[in-house]
């Protein structure tokens, strides 16, 4: 079982990015299970969500404590948020933002990979210019770093699934896919 | 002397309740133990009601209904007609009604063969206390025909009762009224 | 955050250090900055009074800046400033 | 013998209303004009007692007994139910409360029914006080008034706050039709009755109904009391149309009577001062000046 | 068909292939999703009902019963404090013999105010004459549903349902759900024709008054019996269900390796599905432990229990719910269901979860552990993963 | 010092919550509560109290005022019953929680529907997880002297929580009977002044009354809460064992044990149904049959060991539940008992008798006919949830 | 009236670090209320938005004693401690001389529908205290939900624009009416935009005895979708635009105040509704050619509402 | 409405629905006060029949109103509206 957890700010769509995976793993025959870290911070507060990908029936409701991989979908909550709390050896941590990898001080055993999720959301018209909604862009990152799910059925299930502007949130996811940058180990 | 249990019936607005508590709180003047509560019901002003009293010189434990007084008192003549007013009512018992007519063609009409008293409670009303409010002259035949409580008492509380609702000369009237009632109430 | 056992917090769930939210900062939450451009400034209040974090700084009925501990960086000061004396700016140092 | 009221009965014989009750008269006239296709909900109120006990019911309309509280909610659920199933169409579904399940407790469920915009009729028959439970102050009891909860005593502790307007309070929420009516009027009540019937959407009638047992009067006097209420303007008639106001029963101010007799036939009035009764007076020709202001502005176009 | 859907989706998608006819509803954390995905479903056209957006959750009951009164099926959904707020309606259902059918997000009681998961607020209904059912996945949210429905309009039961999910675990959790195809869904359920409804060719009253004398405590019996009828009805109707479309949940109590267990833990809710992990991993140390999963609380599976005390030494009994002055419900039912029985097992209480607190497998195994400590005479409930001062 | 008076149960709350004098009273309307707010609204009208009265337009307010007024650090009073109790059910839990000592009475009576105006105990029954210490009363005495006890144990430190005195509706609250009262200053004494830690009127310190808890908190302040109802348990105990020495009055305990030491049945019963079946007691007891009673006062907190130690002896019980849990295995009082017993030494066999719903009247010939049922049992009685005075059955 | 910079001088009662959204028009309506009050108060408010996100345990936002009870009953709580208020005084418990000032604040859901009730009831009952309503139109702490307050046309989450039916149906109660229509001491409507107006109707309120009511227009970000730095502008277009009109009603006696009465003197420019409605993406569907009929009924509505009130306020 | 008469729990149905009419309730024998009418006054103006709130006013066969004294209570409402006097109150006791 593949346990992920995403930070982010309430307005970001961590949440829906969390069922997006949800949704594209599905569509690979995986049981799947996606839930928030349901708190009451309003717009801007950070924020947290969780997927839960495996081949077997998934029995455990709990919350997440150890995660395989972490997702970080704004780059300043590395300063105030511990993000690789609990997060598993040889995890992935991928971050949006256009820093490098190696650049942003994470600490520890963790495989760090970066991407200008803002930058291709912004280019795809996602969201507002002061709020651009990433989770579909750092998405693609995820799929190719982490490899729990193919490109291919992330890209249907955000087709499906997101609200409005189906196939620019399909083309940031696979921009992003294309985009990723990763630190030494990849 | 055991528990005693007493059934008054009346009509809305008759003051049916008010005699049932104003009798027990004559004879708890004595020491006694009493409860007087009403048959609980949603009826209106006019229909057909009953209240009770119990009285006992020991703590009155027993919450239930009563189903077989001692005593029944009957405050509206009118009611012969459509109520068993003698219901659970033995031949060991007593029965008191406000009518004009005399003792025995009401027991005649109703079938009953126990102590049977009445008095014209009503006329008795109307001129001490100028309305035909029937509840403290039947309260007053009650302490006269049952001796369960002293007249004294039957008064001190009248006054007790009526101190805070009445005028001073309407809880007069309503004294005058119990007096006359015992004294006029047929034995 | 220092975790009480219950015998230690006060029954019915009562807060009694009244205004103690100031200990919990909601700078962190900011995407954006608002600068304050004293020379422009005619300390007017209109952002004072229309700040919903209470996050400008008065001192002796002059507006002296804003408080990044609470500021949410929504821009509201910017938008009532009626002498372009706030200016925003993008939050982090890649910008 | 002449019948200047529809001759259709739909509320039984052998009711348990007190003797002389103004919210029986209430009840009969109004489903005179709502005619047989009418649903009913009816909360704990006086009326949950009168139509008599299980299983028993002096109602001939189909009738549901609801809580206390949620009149308005309970007709917005038979109407839905009602537009679900494809049977809303020639069905008139009226609530009916007291003033206590009206003004106080149920005008929540009753701001929310008509802001919704629900097809029911809702009636309030208003006799100014918890009449059920024995009359205890509810906010449509007059200023002035003796009730069990505002015994008067050695303070002088009558109701000191006014009566809620709850009709002002309905056209305040913008609804197609708002009316008072009174049981001294009966067609004029019916009338109204009738043109709810013929509306879509909330409708609200405050239907005044005296009562003798809790205002202490004899019950003969209901009708001439209630006749009363109108003459002097303590209770106007009028209806609001789509806004626009209209007086159905237009007192001139030579008929107009003075308040004293109204008061002075009831009890519950019995230990008002002089200064008390002045404040009524006052209060009753303000609102009464308004009133005809009102229509005046926003009356019907000449 | 199958959907990634959560808790709150699954209850909405219930409610549209039962095909409710009125809904009446107020939105209150955390059932909010449930309310809005029905508006959803509703202005896509997909779904065809009449949805009365109520001013609280008591007027939202009131409409329900009026509406089930008028012979249209039913639906409605709150939480918590929305659930407290109509208590009085709660009874006022099972008393108009209204069979609503309602989805109760689990959600902890205030003050102090808090949004997660606790089941107080649908055990202290636990007289009003509702059948309880509690949900383990999303998956048997609209199967329970749909089961409910057939179960309360049986004409032998007439009563309302209520069916819970522990907030966020899952009312917010997405899973994959399995939706049967609508005719056949249609076919198991039929549609709902009360015999006697608010007509006007056939003017009734609903609910009069009744004296002590009269039918009052007749009427409540007969709320009783509907309830044992329910219990043969849900066992009954879980089975059909099962045989149709492949799923069925064990009726009232649902066993899970309890075939050779000692130590059974007694649950509901979303922490059986950690219970079942947690089981799994004790089962291959060779603990013999096994689950008593209470899916209906109402009516309460006496029988089951009884059948279930037979054979293992101890019952372990999880409450995410507190009697004030007492102790948790289920503790406390089931005691009092198996007094009776001459050779009864040692019986255990634990309250866990409260507020939210989250059960992980961990909980569970100390929780065994502590109840396979040798018997130490009368068993007071425990409060687990409490913070506390050295006790 | 006691003077006999003649009140109902409605007069005696009236009569002592006057004496008490408490600083704001809120209530609603119902039947059968509303002569105990008529006859206190008299008090206030003649300026026989300095109480507040708060005439409010649900019981949903009721209950939401009297918070409001209980925070604000005062004395607080109110009543209500059935589905007013109902309709207040979510601030009920609310008024707990935040361990405000208000003083309830409950004038029990059925819930709706049909709707019913006579009285049975399930409106108090719903509410028995909610927080509230509840004690139910015999008789109008109990009434009376409970009002103060109430008082003293609500607000003790170790506790404070409100208090739900409950008594029979029109049997306990319109039935008038002799009750043996205090003097006015008696009273004073007795519950003394109210002066709690904090107050919302304290704007000098101000406090913050119903924050949002996240789950890093919630359970640790219900666990206050439990132990706070522990702790009533020990505190009611000793307020109603000392009542007698300190004003004067009669005996009172958490629970009544009548004839029990040698009884080979016993009754466990509530409220005004305990009374008339101490009638029945006596009355076979004089005819040499071994019968006993338990009367539950304290309901919440459970008294659990004195509930054990009582019926230690006893081989058969009969619980009298006067409400059901619809679907649950028997009433709420049966449940409690047997698990109070589930793990005790000896255990007699306990059936249980669901009765007098909606008011139905339950008489000593009814109460008479379970302990011959007990007494010819042999060994345990089969069945053990049954319906006592329904039609049909 | 105390100018702004006079205000600066109080503390301030309302501490940063709540949780409210960036740029919430709600934070912003409590601190000029409270800065324009120079009383001690007490304040009691309804479960929303407010309450959830300035008082989270162990911190709270608020510097004066605070009551929260439940969703529908902020009015009656406030109302049950200004009623111990009075005992105490009475029993000498508090100095008579004492002033408290009483406020409840609830939002347009915990006011306008759950809460009306429990609003109407304390009013009724003459306690002295002020009930602020802040209302975002629709329940902003469940996440958008219509409310009875929610303008027509408004798309929320349980009255989404579809592709059959353009957000909400139903015309917005107007609240401020039906209070008006309890014959109050002192019923307003104020907006944050204008400031000034709505600091000095606090303070006439202060100064009145008994029931006071104040609905105040409480743009949200989040759920009208609006630009974080927006509420004020958008406050005051809904003032310019006569659908929030600035008014007070002093003993049934109706007067329109600030920039209201500029407008309806003739002083300043009516704008027309779409101006308001334009920034925000709630109603975004409406400006859509399609929904032209719609607009123009609904600018009529607002038309129709702002000329009654121009005649009740020379009535 | 027609109801089969109700002996035991099993007779009811499962929602307490009314089956029988109210004309069982005699409210008659509630009567103290006994309204006559005289068909000499009579001028068939018809307010005692639009007024009665017990619905105990019907029209005779010679078109007379005429009072049906199995339900009139005896409230005199007829009476005091009657504008000819044509109804009086007598004592029900005394007939």
């Amino acid at each position: 079982m593949i346990e992920i957890r995403f930070h982010g700010r309430g307005g970001q769509g961590s949440v829906i990015g969390a069922q997006l995976l949800a949704e594209a793993a599905f569509r690979e025959g995986k049981f799947v299970q996606a839930f928030p870290y349901f708190g009451v911070e309003r717009r801007g507060a950070p924020v947290s969500a969780f997927t839960r990908i495996s081949t077997t029936p998934i029995l455990t409701r709990t919350n997440i404590y150890t995660p395989d991989h972490v997702v970080v979908l704004d780059p300043t909550l590395v300063e105030f948020v511990n993000i690789t709390e609990g997060l598993r050896e040889g995890g992935w941590v991928i971050v949006n933002t256009r820093k490098s990898p190696d650049a942003l001080g994470i600490a520890g055993h963790s495989n760090i990979a970066t991407v200008d999720a803002t930058g291709i959301a912004r280019s795809h018209g996602l969201g507002s210019k002061a709020a651009p909604i990433v989770n579909t862009s750092i998405l693609g990152a995820v799929a190719r770093a982490t490899s729990v799910v193919g490109l291919d059925s992330l890209l249907a299930a955000i087709r499906e699934k997101v609200p409005s502007r189906r196939e620019e949130n399909a083309a940031a996811a696979k921009d992003a896919y294309e985009a990723l940058m990763t630190g030494g180990a990849l | 002397m055991d528990l005693i249990e007493i059934r008054w019936h009346g009509r809305g607005g008759q003051g049916v309740v008010t005699a049932s508590e104003l009798f027990a709180e004559a004879a708890m003047q004595d020491g006694n133990y009493i409860q007087a509560f009403p048959e609980f019901g949603p009826e209106r002003m006019g229909a057909p009601i009953k209240a009770f009293t119990r009285i006992c010189p020991t703590p009155i434990t027993i919450h239930s209904q009563v189903y077989t007084p001692n005593i029944v008192v009957v405050l509206d003549p009118t009611l012969l007609g459509s109520v068993d007013v003698t219901q659970g009512l033995g031949t060991d018992g007593i029965l008191i009604v406000n009518t004009p007519k005399d003792a025995k063609e009401i027991a005649t009409m109703l079938g009953y063969a126990g102590r049977l008293y009445t008095l014209d409670a009503t006329k008795i009303a109307l001129e001490t206390i100028g309305r035909p409010v029937a509840n403290t002259a039947c309260a007053g035949a009650l302490v006269k025909v049952s001796g369960l409580v002293s007249m004294d008492n039957m008064m001190a509380a009248t006054k007790e009762k009526f101190r805070e609702k009445l005028s001073e000369k309407a809880v007069l009237a309503n004294i005058e009224t119990i007096r006359k009632a015992y004294e006029e109430v047929s034995v | 955050m220092n975790e009480k056992t219950w015998k230690e917090i006060p029954i019915g769930g009562l807060i009694l250090d009244a205004g103690n939210a100031a200990e919990y900062h909601t700078g962190d939450w900011r995407t954006e900055r608002p600068v304050h451009i004293l020379d422009k400034c005619k300390h007017c209040m209109f952002c004072w009074i229309c700040c919903p974090d209470s996050a400008v700084i008065v001192k002796d009925k002059k507006m002296v800046g804003i408080d990044y501990d609470y500021c949410k960086g929504c821009g509201i000061c910017k938008d009532v400033c009626p002498f372009d004396a706030i200016e925003m700016t993008i939050e982090g140092t890649e910008d | 013998m002449k019948k200047t009221i529809p001759d259709i009965e739909l509320m039984e014989r052998g009711h348990q209303a007190c003797l002389g009750c103004g919210a029986a008269h209430a009840m009969r006239y109004l489903l005179k004009g709502l005619g047989p296709k009418t649903i009913a909900a009816i909360p704990a109120c006086c009326w949950a007692v009168i139509p008599g006990v299980y299983p028993y019911s002096c109602m001939d309309v189909p009738l549901q007994y609801v809580a206390f509280e949620t009149t308005g909610a309970s007709i917005s659920g038979i109407e839905a139910a009602l537009r679900a199933k494809g049977k809303k169409e020639g069905t008139t579904v009226v609530g009916w409360a007291g003033d206590g399940g009206t003004l106080d407790i149920g005008i929540q469920a009753l701001s929310g029914a008509v802001e919704r915009g629900h097809d029911v009729k809702y009636v309030c028959y208003d006799n100014e006080a918890y009449m059920n439970t024995g009359i205890q102050r509810s906010s449509a009891t007059p200023f002035g008034a003796w009730t069990t909860t505002t015994p008067v005593g050695t303070t002088k502790a009558w109701k000191l706050s006014p009566k809620k307007n709850i009709v002002e309070i309905m056209v305040a929420h913008d609804i197609p039709y708002a009316c008072t009516a009174s049981v001294a009027y009966p067609e004029d009540l019916i009338k109204k009755a009738q043109k709810m019937k013929d509306i879509t959407g909330p409708c609200f009638m405050h239907i005044y109904a005296p009562c003798p047992t809790g205002w202490k009067y004899p019950p003969e006097k209901t009708i001439e009391l209630a006749r009363l209420a109108t003459d002097t303007c303590i209770f106007p008639l009028y209806e609001v149309t789509n806004g626009k106001y209209r007086i159905t029963k237009r007192i001139k101010d030579e008929k107009k009577k003075d308040v004293l007799d109204y008061l002075r036939m009831q009890g519950r009035f019995k230990s008002l001062d002089e200064g008390a009764i002045q404040s009524i007076r006052d209060h009753v020709d303000f609102e009464w000046a308004r009133l005809l202001r009102k229509e005046e502005c926003f009356g019907e176009e000449q | 068909m199958k959907l990634v859907l959560s808790g709150n989706e699954a209850a909405a998608y219930g409610a549209m292939l039962a095909r409710a006819e009125v809904i009446s509803a107020y939105p209150i954390t955390p059932q909010t999703k449930i309310v809005e995905k029905i508006a959803d479903l509703i202005a896509d056209g997909r779904f065809k009902t009449e949805f009365i957006k109520v001013e609280s959750e008591h007027s939202a009951m009131a409409a329900c019963i009026s509406a089930s009164l008028v012979g249209a099926r039913t639906f409605t959904a709150t939480s918590s404090q929305g659930l407290l707020l109509m208590h009085e309606m709660l009874h006022w259902a099972s008393g108009s013999r209204t069979p609503v059918v309602m989805v109760n997000i689990n959600r902890a009681v205030a003050p102090p105010w808090s949004v997660w998961a606790d089941q107080t607020d649908s055990i202290a209904q636990r007289d009003t004459g509702w059948i309880q059912y509690y949900c383990e996945s999303c998956q048997e949210v609209v199967d329970t549903i749909m089961q409910a429905y057939r179960v309360c309009e049986d004409p032998r039961v007439l009563l309302p349902a209520m069916l819970s999910e522990d907030a966020f675990f899952l009312s917010h959790t997405s899973e994959i759900v399995d939706l049967p195809p609508q005719e056949e869904l249609d076919a198991f359920l039929g549609t709902y024709e009360p015999d006697v409804r608010l007509d006007i060719d056939n003017p009734r009253s609903f609910g009069s008054l009744s004296m002590p004398h009269q039918w009052y405590p007749e009427f409540r019996y007969k709320i009783q019996e509907g309830m044992e009828h329910a219990v043969e009805a849900i066992e009954r109707v879980d089975r059909e269900y099962g045989s149709l479309f492949g799923r069925s949940y064990g009726g009232l109590l649902d066993l899970y390796r309890c075939e050779d267990a000692d130590t059974v833990i007694v649950a509901a809710g979303s922490m059986c599905s950690t219970i079942r992990a947690a089981i799994e991993e004790l089962r291959s140390e060779g603990v013999k432990v096994g689950m008593a999963r209470i899916r209906v609380f109402r009516p309460f599976p006496t029988e089951a229990f009884r059948a279930l005390a037979k054979d293992v030494r101890s019952l372990v009994v999880l409450d995410r719910s507190f009697s004030m002055g007492s102790e948790g419900a289920f503790f406390s039912e089931v005691k009092a269901a198996l007094y009776p029985l001459s050779d009864r097992p040692d019986v255990r209480g634990f309250a866990v979860g409260i507020g939210g607190r989250d059960i992980t497998i961990e909980t569970i195994r100390s929780i065994i552990t502590d109840s396979l400590r040798p018997d130490t005479g009368i068993t007071a409930q425990k409060w687990v993963g409490l913070r506390r001062c050295e006790e | 010092m006691a003077k006999p008076m003649a009140l109902s149960g409605n007069f005696a709350a009236a009569y002592a919550t006057k004496q008490i004098n408490p600083h704001v009273v809120a209530a609603y309307p119902i039947t059968p509560q509303t002569l105990m707010m008529e006859k206190f609204s008299e008090y206030v009208a003649n300026g026989e109290v300095d109480t507040e009265l708060v005439c409010v337009e649900s019981e949903h307010s009721a209950m939401s005022a009297c918070i409001g007024a209980a925070a604000a650090g005062g004395r607080v009073i109110t009543s209500t019953a059935a589905n007013g109790l109902a309709l207040m059910f979510e601030v009920v839990y609310i008024a707990a929680s935040l361990r405000l000592p208000i003083t309830m009475c409950v004038m029990n009576r059925a819930l709706s529907g049909p709707i019913n105006i006579h009285g049975d105990h399930s409106d108090s029954m719903g509410t028995r997880d909610s927080g509230w210490i509840q004690i139910f009363n015999e008789n109008a005495q109990e009434v009376y002297d409970t009002m103060f006890q109430a008082v003293r144990i609500g607000e003790h430190k170790d506790v404070m929580l409100p208090v739900m005195v409950n008594f029979d509706g029109f049997i306990t609250s319109h039935k008038f009977e002799r009750v043996d009262t205090l003097d006015d200053a008696a009273v004073r004494d007795y519950v003394g002044t109210y002066t709690p830690e904090h107050s919302l009127l304290d704007t000098e310190d101000p406090v913050t009354y119903g924050p949002l808890d996240l789950f890093d908190y919630y359970f640790e302040h219900k666990r206050q809460q439990v132990d706070a109802m522990r702790n009533a348990l020990p505190v009611a105990r000793e307020v109603l064992t000392s009542y007698a020495r300190e004003t004067g009055q009669n005996e009172y305990d958490i629970i009544e044990a009548y004839h029990l030491d040698d009884a080979d049945v016993a009754i466990v019963a509530l409220s005004s149904t305990a009374g008339t079946a101490k009638f029945v007691v006596d009355r076979m007891r004089a005819e040499g049959k071994k019968v006993g009673l338990l009367k539950i006062r304290l309901f919440r907190p459970f008294p659990v060991e004195a509930v054990r130690e009582a019926l230690a002896g006893v081989k058969q019980v009969a619980v009298l539940d006067r409400s059901d849990s619809f679907g649950a295995y028997g009433g709420p009082v049966f449940a409690e008992v047997r698990n109070a017993l589930y793990d005790a030494e000896s255990r007699p066999g306990i059936v249980d008798y669901i009765y007098g719903l909606g008011g139905r009247d339950i008489n000593a010939v009814d109460i008479e006919g379970v302990y011959n049922r007990m007494l010819s049992a042999s060994g345990r009685m089969a069945g053990d949830v049954q319906y006592l005075g329904v039609r049909g059955d | 009236m105390a100018s702004l910079k006079e205000l600066t001088e109080r503390e301030e009662r309302l501490t940063g670090g709540h949780r409210l959204c960036a740029g919430c028009g709600a934070s912003i309506i409590v601190r000029q209320i409270l800065q324009a009050t120079n009383y001690p108060v007490v304040v009691s408010c309804a479960t929303g938005c407010l309450e959830v996100s300035t008082t989270i345990y162990p911190y709270t936002a608020w510097k004066n004693p605070f009551i929260h009870n439940a969703f529908e009953n902020s009015a009656v709580t406030c109302s049950g401690a200004e009623a111990m208020f009075r005992a105490k005084k009475r029993t000498g418990e508090i100095p008579a001389d004492k002033k408290v000032k009483f406020i409840a604040f609830g939002g347009d859901g915990g006011t306008y529908d759950i809460g009306i009730q429990s609003l109407s009831g304390a009013m009724e009952r003459g306690h002295d205290m002020l009930y602020v309503c802040y209302n975002n139109e629709a329940y902003m702490n469940t996440g958008i939900q219509r409310s009875s307050a929610t303008p027509l046309g408004a798309a929320t989450t349980t009255s989404p624009a579809g592709t059959v039916i353009p957000g909400k149906k139903e015309y917005p109660k107007d609240l401020t009416e039906v209070m008006a229509g309890h014959h109050l001491p002192y019923v307003c409507q104020a907006s944050p935009g204008y400031f000034q107006d709505l600091i000095k109707k606090v303070e006439t309120a202060m100064e009145i005895e008994g029931p006071k009511f104040m609905n105040t227009l409480s743009p949200c970000p989040r759920g009208w979708r609006h630009a974080n730095d927006a509420a004020i502008r958008i406050s005051k277009l809904a003032v310019d635009c006569c659908f929030w009109p600035l008014y007070e009603v002093r003993n049934d006696t109706y007067a329109l105040t600030g920039q209201s009465k500029l407008i309806a003197d003739g002083k300043k420019e009516k704008v027309p509704l779409a101006e308001y409605l334009k920034p925000q993406g709630r109603f975004k569907h409406l400006l859509a050619p399609k929904n032209k009929e719609l607009l123009d009924s609904i600018q009529e509505e607002v038309d129709r509402r702002w000329e009654r009130l121009v005649k009740l306020s020379k009535l | 409405m027609s109801g089969k008469e109700l002996r035991c729990y099993e007779d009811l149905p499962p929602s307490p629905v009314t089956h029988d009419s109210s004309l069982v309730f005699k409210t008659g024998s509630w009567r103290t006060m006994r309204p006559v009418i005289s068909k000499e006054k009579c001028k068939l103006c018809g307010f005692c029949w639009k007024f009665c709130p017990d619905v105990s006013i019907f029209e005779d066969s010679e078109g007379y109103p005429a009072v049906d004294y199995d339900y009139c209570k005896g409230c005199g409402i007829c009476a005091n509206e009657c504008p000819f006097d044509a109804i009086t109150m007598l004592e029900e006791d005394a007939i």
